[in-house]
């Protein structure tokens, strides 16, 4: 996913992989060259909402 | 219960394939419509170096609030997209849609359509099915499509509920979550506002739902045939059209 | 034969008028469609100078190679129109065209597309129905447009006759003058070569041309009834829409 | 027909009135400012193919 970036300053994000297999990665996070966010890469899906509209954000 | 929550549970208990069946009707002759190539343009210039450009191997395309994930898959399938990804905030959604296709050219991801996760002028064209009126703030989406998406580029907002279609009112109280109700030049207004140029609105009809004879009504849903007839043969699906003129 | 000879005798033996009927079935649809705005856009800028701008009154369309000139007639009374103008090769087309409303703004002129007596920037829409293959060069066609056409204008081109549609390849010979027959591609790529971004293409079936018991074939016209179901029901109406990004 | 002009040099045209009713020039002709070709108008519709497209033009 080439043209993929940060959700909040469209900066560039860098792979950081926990898992993977032969195609993809199964686990890890990308994280933003600009902002440092993180954001959470499971069952091979990222998860780029902004951070306080995650699931795991303090309600 | 936010949006995404809401769809979450959708997704969970199967509801993802009865809208995938349901909105089909209508999607496919929206589908059918978008100028999706499938080889790179002649006239998109490109030094060799810029070869591994997925635009060398036909358009990339976006579906906004992606649900079971069925546009892109029909755009690898019938016009050879390059690439096809869709969105969805419910992260359920988006891990369904993925578990339905191993075509390495499709990819889902959970994102929030008013902070696009791409970069500028990456997309040839976006697709989105009953989604665009979940927006909290729908200029914001119009914006961020109009970043993403590259001159020439097109959005093919799709939508079941509208001013003027008088039997879609009562869903937000019927799914309980807000829910934007723009008329048909409101639309219109609003594409060409965020710098969009609008291509073309129409209603498309949906000729293949069932309608019970005259008998069974008034059914759960309606309270006549008439109303049901109105809400699927005239009605239909408004497709808004947008072309990025910048 | 020239186009405009064989056309003005059809305009004289009443053809015009049986053109408009068939075509309604499709044409309709694609006018449908169309953008067209009553009334002056809140995005046009104008000082009260310039108040007289028919813009002012919505939007103005051009019917190219218009016939009996139904659109403009249609595009008035659906969506009221500010302005509309057909024109024609054929000065027998253009004269019962203008006999068939006294609508003040609807006009009709004789000309030729390749060769468009409108200013630069005057037309927000243009439209035209089984005209654009008549073109000699129709690359010049699209360069008048998209010199005529406002920034975010349309040109809505509708034929029934192109490469996919296979059975339209015997019109030349029956015709008797020369016809363009590009593919769905060609078209794409000649709106964008002429600076149009291609907004969407589709084929839009003919569900009323009535087709007879399979029994009554072969006709005088179609071999088998498998072939005009084909023709009319599949084919139908390629359309292609172009947006001026300029 | 404010918009029109001449269908080879697009420059502006002048009206010239042969005859007229209360709503429009039934008879007359309009004159490019530009290169003066002049293009008539005849039961109120003006004939603005380029001169040698005209069906009086020599074959
Ligand atoms: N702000 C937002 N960003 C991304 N997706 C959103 C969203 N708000 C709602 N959605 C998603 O939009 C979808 C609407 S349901 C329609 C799904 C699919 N397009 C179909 O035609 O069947 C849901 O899956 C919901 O989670
Ligand atoms: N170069 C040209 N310039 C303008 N009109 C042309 C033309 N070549 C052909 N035409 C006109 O295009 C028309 C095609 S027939 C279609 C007429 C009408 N649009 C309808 O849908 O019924 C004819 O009237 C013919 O005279």
């Amino acid at each position: 996913m080439d043209i993929i970036c940060c959700p909040l300053d469209k900066h560039e994000l860098d792979l950081e992989v926990d898992e993977r297999d032969d195609e993809e990665v199964l686990a890890g996070s990308l994280v933003c060259t600009e902002c440092g966010e993180s954001y959470p890469i499971e069952d091979g899906i990222p998860n780029l909402l902004p951070p306080d509209m995650r699931e795991d954000a303090p309600a | 219960m936010s949006v995404s929550d809401a769809f979450d549970e959708w997704a969970r208990s199967g509801k993802d394939q009865g809208m995938e069946r349901r909105h089909w009707h209508t999607a496919k002759h929206v589908l059918a419509r978008m100028p999706v190539e499938s080889e790179a343009r002649s006239d998109s210039e490109q030094s060799s170096e810029e070869r591994s450009d997925p635009r060398d191997e036909g358009d990339t395309v976006l579906d906004l609030g992606c649900g079971s994930g069925y546009a892109g898959r029909a755009l690898r399938e019938t016009k050879g997209a390059g690439r096809v990804y869709g969105i969805d905030a419910a992260p359920e959604m988006a891990h369904n849609a993925s578990s339905y296709t191993d075509d390495p050219r499709v990819g889902f991801a959970i994102g929030d359509f008013e902070h696009l996760p791409f970069d500028d002028d990456s997309i040839d064209h976006c697709f989105s099915m009953e989604a665009f009126y979940y927006a909290q703030d729908p200029h914001a989406v119009l914006a961020e499509l109009r970043r993403v998406l590259r001159p020439g580029g097109t959005f093919y907002c799709a939508v079941n509920r509208w001013e003027e279609h008088v039997h879609s009112h009562e869903w937000e109280e019927l799914v309980g979550v807000p829910m934007l109700l723009w008329s048909e030049a409101q639309y219109r207004e609003a594409f060409r506002e965020a710098g969009f140029a609008v291509a073309s609105q129409d209603r498309i009809p949906d000729t293949e739902t069932e309608i019970p004879a005259e008998s069974d009504f008034p059914t759960e849903d309606w309270e006549t045939r008439e109303a049901m007839v109105e809400r699927y043969r005239e009605y239909g699906t408004l497709l808004t059209v947008g072309v990025n003129t910048a």
